[in-house]
């Protein structure tokens, strides 16, 4: 992340060791699983198929507009004729294809949809928004289902421009207010109705109201057809926490996105899961009592580097801060798993919540 | 008809990749995994071919030869080339501001014969990503501490990238791609691992990269759990990659895709299992490189010889 | 890296105080130019115009392209105004920097967004084949008012430019070399010229042309691009200072005279030229149909 | 016909030239010795940078490597020693070319002499400190085997080989781009025949039958420097 | 002596140390001895034995690994499909073969040296003035040593004879596409002398270039290949140009009188050599079958140090080379 | 589809129901996010934009930009892949933008007070989410809105709109009439110019024209216009007043 | 050295802190020592009384001891550039006698202030009769400096220009401890002249 941490070692270990509590205490009072309050409204843009904004509380915000396109499908270069096309493989697909989607099952293509992030101040290939972007595309496309959608006919599909505004300078790590944000944009998009047959050039219904919802709401396909949402969470010693503030990731031992979406069995899987390298590491580690040059200049002067690094190394960052060394164990991710993914768990929570705005 | 004015440029008329027809009487398989679920493929990992770099190393999984790869000109197995230099401790450029750590920033690039389709010059987001992926696996090793105010740049260029899916099929690249990235960021991880040893930076424990893949099972429906997949031998439903530490059981550096539903830990410690054998080569060859450096040194000590003749053993 | 110096403190008070008794360092009249010389080339499409110490050259050229697919009954014509340490220290090497991108875009909607150049007239074979007309700004002085040169050179190189002739038989296109066949002129629907007006004291005092160090003391310009049958190509006034309406309007008069006298001057430069190099009375004859 | 030389066609540059030959014309600028950046900043040299601008187009590829070939020939002529921790910038601006198509790498053979002669007349003019005097010659070796000196542009066309070659007042070899196809002999008689054009334009009262023009230049450029000696210490006399 | 410590007192300097500290008086110190032999622990006129490895590279058409000491490029050749009715301005008929390549630009060399093969050159910079003027060399010398027959790169088409045109017509044969082959350079380690690496290795890749069986297909009217290896042809090279690279170390400078200055030729300079050396002299000799070898290319800059005489001996140790390498390539 | 340019006349109305001399809806918000030192959110029919200010800060990466003393006023338009017809994205270094900026940039740095911030910088970020015309003109209204939220000292408004004028230059008629505000539609038909005035009484301090038009067409076009600003300022004046009041009764209770 | 030199790898454990002092290449997790660098194995038994338990360090088998410049280090370094207020130049070597060489080109930028370059009388020290650019100057690390460089200190006799070219680019030698004299023309320039060891 660019933006250095402001925070003194001093402030760091204090955060530091109130986070590592049972329970931890944060700085702004939430509990380990909440989330920060924040404003949001969909379908506030005339122009786009589908739009969303989220105001966070400390002045954050982003916009997103989902834009669908009518672009012709082109024969993949470097593939091979017809011949080969005859001994296409299994058509297993998932356990719970349902009739109306099934003749579109496996021929949406990834490069259908086009994420792109626009950060203030930063240029569209600086590390932040690619990453962002790549850990929102993989998360949407992971269930074959949107992409599919998408086809047309065989010779034309719907291009989805999914562009995210990020309108503030990134106080916070912006992961989960894009991903938030997106979320409520897809849910409110809607795609013309299709009137033409078959292969021919697709036409469409332009009366806005037969036009139909991308992720479908109607029927049984409920269940299954929400966007899925990418949560950040940060582990601190023991201690597991939603939607980190920039303090609290400036402390953290391990940071990691998660992305869940609804299953058919109205549970939610994970669809991607990413570790992201923690600001913690590049913070500034404190001096240790014994090698304050001030308060006891007598002692340190003799010391030699080598010396004073054996002092740093013992003190093991007991009495002050130091940058978290080695990763994170096993049992804690498969515990922040779980607490994402269990019923009414902290991803039906946000789900729901996010359920709610649209009414 | 945007010309880049820093290289030699394609004809204007622009050009395309060979279509390619298989005649019917000639048929082609998907090739089939030989080895069993928990075996990994061969790799060769050597360090120190780059002697002007701090660091460098070299890894390969060769390709398996199949029967066709000798009468099709299109491989149908895949393979693994990647290079990695380091460089540094070094002073941080210019407008850097002080940093109290190793200021460590990694840069992966595929060579445009990498892949199948041609790859640009410049990082597309794909790369820049991979090399995400590979800084916080190894943020995590290194004792940043021990470097102020300096900066260490991992290159890597993989002249040969692992195969999305497999060529025949007609789905292959349509199917949610990208499983060929995860291979390659597991041998990004290991490979840059060696680099760092043989530029001796201070790290708590060496980093292998483990792949572990949850795949439809060939035999019958179903699926399995298969260690270092070949993406053109499965059918994958979810994968998943960690840059795994042993000796304090820790990962640095995890991503997972697909929906691996309830197995999703067995798949996380499956790719563990597979972290380990790749730790395995990774030590080797680390000690045969310290070895050779240790008599290296004293024999220069003795004899005063070129320092060119032992090195270069990539 | 090395910056344009800021005139001193003394030096921008003293242009100014003489400013206000209309007179200029170099004792010219507000609204008089430097002497102004227009010259070509050996080959075709080049013109070199000097306006004081200023010097602008542009150079036409001309190759087959396929045509852009939104635009396939069009050639391509471009503008590039690379500005090189030649003119100017202050000019990096492939960096383009404000007064290059300012320029460009002048350029750009005085000639291109007003037609000056046919570009229809471009096209060979439609979506197929078409030529790329290339213009080359190359400014080797810079003493101010670097748009009225420049634009006044790229005018005249556009007039002075041939283009190799083709043939269409069919699916069959031959581009003759200048060797084969008398190359041909371009289409050109009019000849815009910009010029720039500089304004000091809240807009009180207009004058044309200025020198390097009388741009780095003003306080806002009106750029107004026109052709002599009095049609406003363009007019730019980026901020600066405020002036009132009607000043404006009253610019576009005083432009409109400098325009007609632009475009003499390149007439009868050309003219010459053709006489320099007519052979058998070929262009002599195209030349007139070019004025018809 | 010999080259055209222009001294001193523009203003703000601190030394600059116009070389015209019967191929190429070329417009040298020179600014130095000025500020340098500090990555291309030398601690005991001035770092040379030169800039080819092609007539038409944007440079590329071949530019860079022009100027790579120019800024060896001029380091080696430049007392760069003289001024450390600075940048002497060479601005080259091509302005005409053979019409004729010849082959990429004769045309980039041909051009060189002109490119050096610009910028080293460019460079005097600038009154940068100069180790010594240098001057180039181009050379064609037809099919027949007979080789040409300042060859035409349709010479060229047919040629089997091209050699660009330069000296300076030593008689020091500091550049050969020679391409085609030729054995060793006919290199050595060909570099013999550059050097003597070479080493012609240095003497004064060279034979015109040798045409070259670059032969005018040494004299040209010797009384212009006594004439900027004179202007320097001009205001002695007065005082 | 011989581990170059110089004359100075109290100094006992490590080798490498005095090789970074006053890289021209160390390498002088080697060289000024009775018998020369440079740090590397090569004699002057001694070039680096190159080691090459080809068709390593599976999505390659062609392709080789090159080793020259420490310095090592792959090159990968990737043929792709030119259509002919994609050629804005095509070649008129007019046209001598030979120069249809160049015309075309079939044949498009790119060297990549940001692939962190050594600490002078970062990674994700676009390719620098040297990495742009070994590119261009490359280009010109493939053009100019006319090694590929343009007929191998043809794919051309028996056109039916039409009812319009009368019997007896020979069947119309045209061009449909060229095949336009991208070489890609890649150095991973740098330690000198990268132009004759990479030009070896150009070599060795389009030696062991396999282009696919292609033709012309009027229905899909587009160009269809057989990946059938029995099919395909390797590409014919006329002959092997080998290039030969010469650095020249001398002790003169502008403060010291002309004929106190003493230098060296050395061959194939490592990259430590080319850091103190002037002169650059490279010559690139050809040897078509059964003919003597003749000079492609001589370029020499960076200097005046190297004479007349000392080019002739230079070309006399580059046939040498040419005869070594040459084995090696084609052995290889 | 080419409109029928003989339906104009002081007559009749504008396909979009308007009358020449009409504005279209003008909308707008005053510190519409927490974040930013000042923001805006400006309409002007369905062109829509979100402005945010930060700064006076100190100058990014920093040293010998600007030997002047006074602050500089930087400006950043983002505008949104969604906000026009069809998507599409404009990079960064594209003229048109950077002109635009320039343009901007520079109109404010003589109104603002910047020799109050010395060595500061005060950068202006505007986010096009929906253009329908006069896109210039409502940055800039944008722009004095959150400047004004932001609290930096100015001599007066900026307030910009365009105006064109009937009948494409090709046809030479006189009986050509100005018109006032045009949505995107009549910009692709219609020779139109933005004019931007500050510091009352007409006086004009931007004013670009990028399409051919009769000279004698000018002087009707920027009158209508002038009094189009005015229109605007008082607009913009009210949405001040109106926020301010706000605030202010915020205070009390 | 004789027999095979014990290999250690990072993430080994070499027992517990209780019985083993840290040394170099070494780091503490938890209650154990562990390796950190990949070199060979070194245990030397404690001198002082106060700590029983033998140093384990892991030397890094190119012979470098420290890879960076730290407070104390002796480095050596060419002369860039010089102003009447300090002498600016990069780190090419470390260690007294450049045991380790700095792989990348330019080296650590570093700067010699005018009052660090001699112990005494330093309000008397010229800079310009002190270093040259070009000299070969022997110093001691004594701050990590600003952002960009490192600060340096010639104050001891044993420190100061190693080596040094006359202005007439002849090798000099030091003939005391404020000159160095030309080789050939005998000329003599001053410097701070390093004390030969």
């Amino acid at each position: 992340m660019a933006n250095t941490i402001p925070l003194s070692p001093a402030e760091l270990s204090y955060l530091h060791t109130s986070l590592s509590q049972t329970p931890p205490i944060r700085p702004d009072g939430r509990s380990p699983t909440q989330f920060r309050p924040l404003v949001a409204e969909t379908d506030i843009l005339p122009s786009a198929n589908g739009s969303a904004r989220i105001c966070f509380a400390d002045g954050t915000e982003a916009i997103v507009g989902v834009k669908a396109e009518v672009e012709k499908s082109s024969a993949r270069p470097g593939a091979t004729t017809d011949d080969i096309f005859k001994n296409s493989r299994d058509q297993d697909g998932d356990v719970d294809v349902d009739r109306e989607e099934s003749d579109k099952e496996g021929k949406g293509r990834d490069e259908w949809l086009e994420i792109a992030i626009e950060i203030p101040g930063m240029r569209d290939d600086d590390s932040l928004p690619v990453f962002l972007s790549a850990m929102l595309t993989e998360a949407l496309l992971s269930d074959g289902g949107l992409k599919d959608r998408l086809w047309i006919n065989s010779r034309f599909h719907w291009r989805l421009y999914i562009d995210i505004l990020l309108l503030s300078q990134p106080r916070s790590y912006p992961l989960p207010l894009l991903s938030l944000t997106t979320h409520l944009a897809l849910i409110s998009t809607r795609i013309p109705a299709l009137i033409s047959e078959h292969d021919e050039d697709p036409l469409f219904n332009d009366d806005w109201e037969a036009s139909t919802f991308l992720y479908p709401r109607s029927g049984e396909l409920q269940a299954r057809s929400k966007p899925p949402v990418t949560l950040l969470v940060v582990s601190i010693g023991e201690a597991v926490l939603f939607d980190p503030s920039r303090d609290e990731l400036a402390v953290c031992d391990s940071a990691m996105a998660i992305s869940v979406a609804q299953s058919a069995g109205a549970g939610l899987k994970v669809v991607a899961l990413r570790m992201i390298d923690p600001p913690s590491r590049l913070t500034a580690g404190g001096v240790p009592q014994v090698l304050n040059s001030t308060s006891n200049p007598a002692a340190t002067a003799s010391l030699s580097p080598a010396e004073a690094l054996v002092l740093r190394e013992k003190d093991q960052g007991q009495t002050v801060w130091r940058p978290p060394r080695g990763g994170v164990r096993r049992a804690i991710i498969s515990r922040i798993i779980k607490m994402v993914v269990e019923n009414n768990g902290v991803g039906e929570e946000v789900i729901a919540g996010l359920a709610g705005v649209e009414a | 008809m945007q010309a880049d004015r820093r290289r030699v440029n394609a004809p204007p008329g622009g050009t395309t990749p060979p279509v390619f027809a298989t005649p019917s009487n000639t048929p082609i398989a998907r090739p089939v995994r030989s080895r069993q679920p928990d075996e990994h493929r061969k790799i060769f990992l050597r360090t120190g071919f780059v002697p002007s770099a701090s660091g460098s190393a070299y890894y390969e999984i060769p390709p398996e030869t199949t029967s066709q790869s000798k009468t099709l000109l299109i491989p149908s197995s895949s393979s693994l080339k990647i290079t990695c230099t380091v460089h540094g401790p070094r002073p941080l450029p210019r407008n850097a501001a002080f940093s109290p750590n190793l200021l460590l920033s990694t840069h992966v690039k595929f060579a445009p014969f990498a892949t199948r389709s041609r790859k640009g010059y410049v990082r597309d987001s794909s790369e820049r990503d991979l090399g995400m992926h590979l800084e916080s696996a190894l943020r995590g090793v290194v004792i940043g501490e021990r470097w102020p105010k300096s900066g260490c740049e991992v290159v890597i260029t993989v002249l040969e990238g692992e195969e999305d899916g497999w060529w025949g099929d007609a789905q292959g690249a349509e199917k949610s791609g990208g499983w060929g990235m995860m291979g390659v960021l597991a041998g990004c991880i290991t490979v840059a691992s060696a680099a760092l040893m043989d530029a001796g930076i201070d790290c708590v424990d060496m980093v292998s990269g483990g792949v572990a893949a949850l795949a439809s099972d060939e035999r019958g429906n179903g699926t399995r759990i298969v260690l270092d997949p070949s993406p053109s031998e499965h059918d994958i439903k979810a994968a998943c990659v960690v840059g795994y530490l042993q000796s304090r059981d820790e990962i640095t550096e995890m991503w997972m895709k697909g929906n691996a539903g309830v197995q999703t830990e067995a798949l996380i410690d499956e790719a563990v299992k597979a972290a380990v054998m790749t730790r395995s080569v990774l030590g080797e060859a680390v000690k045969e490189s310290v070895e050779l450096k240790a008599n290296h040194t004293d024999r220069n000590v003795k004899e005063k010889g070129s320092a060119n003749d032992v090195t270069m053993t990539g | 890296m090395p910056r344009e110096a800021d005139p001193s403190t003394n030096e921008q008070a003293f242009l100014l105080s003489a400013l206000r008794e209309n007179i200029r360092l170099d004792g010219r009249a507000l609204d008089a130019y430097r002497p102004i010389s227009l010259s070509f080339g050996e080959d075709y499409g080049t013109a070199d115009v000097r306006i004081g110490k200023t010097r602008v050259r542009a150079t036409i050229s001309a190759d087959v392209v396929t045509p852009f697919v939104d635009r396939k009954f069009d050639g391509v014509f471009t503008i590039s105004t690379e500005l090189s340490p030649m003119a100017s220290p202050a000019f990096e090497v492939g960096r383009q920097d404000q007064t290059e991108i300012l320029l460009s875009r002048i350029l750009e909607k005085t000639v291109r967004r007003s037609g000056a150049l046919d570009t229809e007239s471009l096209c060979i074979v439609a979506g197929q084949k078409c030529f790329h007309i290339r213009a080359d700004i190359h400014v080797m002085d810079h003493d101010g008012n670097l748009v009225d040169a420049s634009c006044l050179a790229l005018i005249a190189a556009l007039l002075h430019f041939r283009r190799p002739d083709v043939e269409i038989k069919g699916e069959e296109v031959t581009v003759f070399s200048v060797r084969e066949r008398e190359p041909v002129k371009l289409a050109m629907q009019h000849q815009p010229f910009c010029v720039t007006t500089s304004c000091y004291e809240e807009g009180t005092i207009l004058l044309h042309d200025a020198t390097l160090l009388e741009e780095q003391c003003r306080e806002g310009d009106v750029l107004i691009s026109m052709n002599k049958f009095g049609e406003i190509c363009q007019i730019a006034k980026y901020g600066g200072a405020p002036m009132d309406g009607l000043s404006i309007l009253t610019c576009t008069n005083t432009v409109l005279e400098r325009v007609k006298i632009f475009d003499q001057l390149v007439k009868d430069r050309i003219a010459e030229d053709e006489k320099r190099r007519d052979v058998g009375g070929l262009i002599a004859e195209l030349s007139a149909e070019n004025d018809r | 016909m010999g080259p055209e030389i222009i001294h001193h066609p523009l203003v703000r540059a601190d030394g600059s030239a116009t070389y015209s030959s019967s191929l190429f014309s070329v417009t040298a600028a020179v600014n130095g010795p000025i500020e340098v950046q500090r990555r291309d900043e030398l601690p005991e040299e001035a770092a040379i940078e030169v800039n080819i601008r092609p007539s038409s187009g944007v440079g590329g590829p071949r530019e860079r490597w022009l100027e790579s070939v120019v800024s060896g020939v001029l380091r080696s002529v430049l007392l760069v020693h003289m001024n450390p921790r600075t940048l002497i910038q060479i601005t080259l601006q091509v302005t005409k070319e053979p019409s004729l198509k010849l082959r990429r790498s004769v045309k980039d053979i041909a051009a060189l002499p002109s490119l050096l002669h610009a910028s080293f007349l460019a460079v005097a003019d600038g009154g940068l400190p100069l180790a010594t005097t240098m001057s180039a010659s181009l050379v064609a070796v037809a099919e027949t085997g007979e080789t040409v000196l300042e060859p035409s542009e349709k010479e060229l066309a047919k040629s089997r080989s091209a050699h660009a070659f330069s000296f300076n007042t030593h008689g020091d070899l500091l550049l050969d781009e020679s391409a085609g196809e030729f054995d060793s002999q006919m290199w050595e008689s060909v570099c013999q025949l550059a050097a003597k054009a070479c080493a012609d334009t240095v003497q004064r009262g060279e034979d015109e039958a040798m045409g070259n023009g670059a032969a005018e230049k040494l004299p040209w450029l010797r009384l212009e420097l006594e004439d900027r000696a004179r202007e320097g210490s001009a205001w002695r006399e007065t005082t | 002596m011989s581990n170059g410590v110089l004359t100075a007192p109290g100094l006992a300097f490590p080798r490498e140390t005095f090789a970074k500290l006053t890289p021209g008086p160390f390498l002088h110190t080697h060289l000024k001895q009775t018998k020369p032999l440079r740090p590397n622990g090569r004699t002057p006129e001694e070039f680096r034995q190159p080691i090459v490895n080809t068709g390593s590279l599976s999505h390659s058409n062609g392709s080789t690994v090159v080793r020259v000491g420490d310095t090592a490029v792959v090159c990968g050749v990737r043929a792709e499909v030119l259509l002919a009715s994609d050629i804005p301005n095509p070649p008129r008929d007019g046209m001598q073969d030979e120069e249809l390549i160049e015309e075309l630009g079939l044949l498009v060399p790119n060297l990549e040296l940001s692939t962190g093969c050594s600490p002078a050159n970062l990674p994700g910079n676009p390719p620098g003035t040297v990495a742009q003027s070994l590119s261009y060399r490359l280009l010109t010398l493939l053009h100019d040593s006319h090694i590929i027959n343009p007929a191998d790169l043809r794919i051309q088409y028996t056109e039916p004879p039409t009812e319009d045109d009368e019997t007896g017509y020979a069947p119309r044969i045209v061009t449909k596409a060229y095949w336009t082959l991208y070489l890609d350079i890649l150095c991973i380690a740098h330690d000198g002398n990268l132009f004759d690496a990479a030009w070896a290795a150009v070599m060795a890749a389009l030696r062991n270039t396999v282009l696919p069986k292609a033709w012309w297909d009027p229905d899909r009217e587009m160009i269809i290949c057989s990946p059938l290896v029995s099919e395909a042809t390797t590409l014919q090279l006329h002959s092997l140009p080998i290039a030969s690279t010469f650095a020249c170390f001398s002790t003169s400078s502008h403060l010291k009188q002309r004929k106190e200055a003493e230098s060296w030729i050395l061959a194939d300079p490592d990259s430590f050599e080319e850091e103190i050396c002037n002169d650059a002299l490279t010559i690139v000799l050809a040897r078509h079958q059964n003919a003597q070898t003749r000079i492609l290319r001589l370029s020499k800059t960076d200097g005046s140090q190297v004479n007349a005489e000392a080019v002739q001996g230079c070309v006399a140790l580059a046939e040498q080379k040419r005869a070594v390498w040459e084995s090696i390539l084609t052995g290889g | 589809m080419p409109l029928d340019t003989s339906t104009y006349s002081l007559a009749h109305l504008r396909v979009d129901g308007r009358r020449w001399n009409e504005l279209r809806r003008v909308h707008g918000q005053i510190s519409t996010q927490a974040a930013a030192d000042g923001s805006s959110y400006f309409e002007m029919g369905n062109t829509k934009i979100i402005c945010t200010i930060a700064g006076p800060q100190e100058q990014r990466r920093g040293g010998n930009s600007g030997q002047s003393h006074d602050a500089k006023v930087e400006v950043e338009i983002g505008i949104a892949g969604f906000s026009g017809v069809d998507r599409k994205r404009r990079g960064r270094n594209d003229k048109r933008i950077q002109e635009m900026q320039h343009a901007i940039a520079s109109a404010f740095t003589h109104t603002l007070f910047t020799h109050l911030y010395p060595h500061s910088t005060i950068t202006i970020h505007l986010h096009v989410l929906s253009q329908d015309g006069a896109l210039l003109a409502a940055c800039i209204n944008a722009a004095t809105l959150a400047l004004i939220d932001a609290g930096i000292p100015m001599s007066d408004y900026t307030a910009a709109c365009t105006t064109g004028s009937t009948a494409s230059y090709a046809s030479n008629d006189e009986a050509a009439d100005p018109l006032l505000d045009l949505n995107s539609m009549e910009e692709q038909e219609l020779p139109f110019l933005t004019l931007g005035t500050s510091g009352g009484d007409d006086q004009v301090s931007l004013l670009i024209m990028e399409t051919r038009v009769q000279a004698t067409r000018l002087e009707a076009m920027v009158s209508v216009g002038l009094d189009g600003c005015r229109q605007i300022r008082s607009l913009l004046d009210g949405i001040v007043r109106a926020h301010g009041k706000k605030v202010l009764e915020a205070r009390v209770t | 050295m004789s027999g095979p030199i014990p290999l250690s790898l990072p993430g080994q454990i070499l027992g517990p802190t209780s019985a083993n002092a840290i040394g170099s290449g070494t780091h503490i997790h938890g209650t154990q020592l562990y390796s950190s660098v990949a070199g060979t194995l070194h245990s030397t038994p404690s001198t002082t009384k106060t700590v029983k338990q033998p140093t384990v360090s892991v030397q890094r088998p190119n012979g470098a001891g420290t890879l960076l410049p730290e407070v104390g280090t002796v480095v050596l370094g060419r002369i860039t550039r010089t102003n009447p207020r300090q002498a600016n130049l990069s780190i090419l070597a470390l260690g007294a006698q450049g045991e380790h060489v700095c792989r990348d080109g330019q080296g650590f930028p570093a700067i010699i202030r005018q009052q660090d370059i001699r112990a005494t009388e330093i309000d008397k020290v010229v800079v310009a009769q002190s270093f040259r650019v070009g000299d070969i100057v022997r110093a001691v690390v004594i701050s990590l400096g600003d952002e960009r460089s490192y600060y340096l200190s010639t104050a001891k006799n044993e420190l100061g220009v190693v080596m040094a070219v006359s202005e007439a680019g002849n090798a000099m030698f030091p003939v005391s401890w404020k000159e160095f004299q030309d080789g050939v023309s005998g000329a003599r320039e001053a410097r701070k002249v390093a004390k030969p060891v």
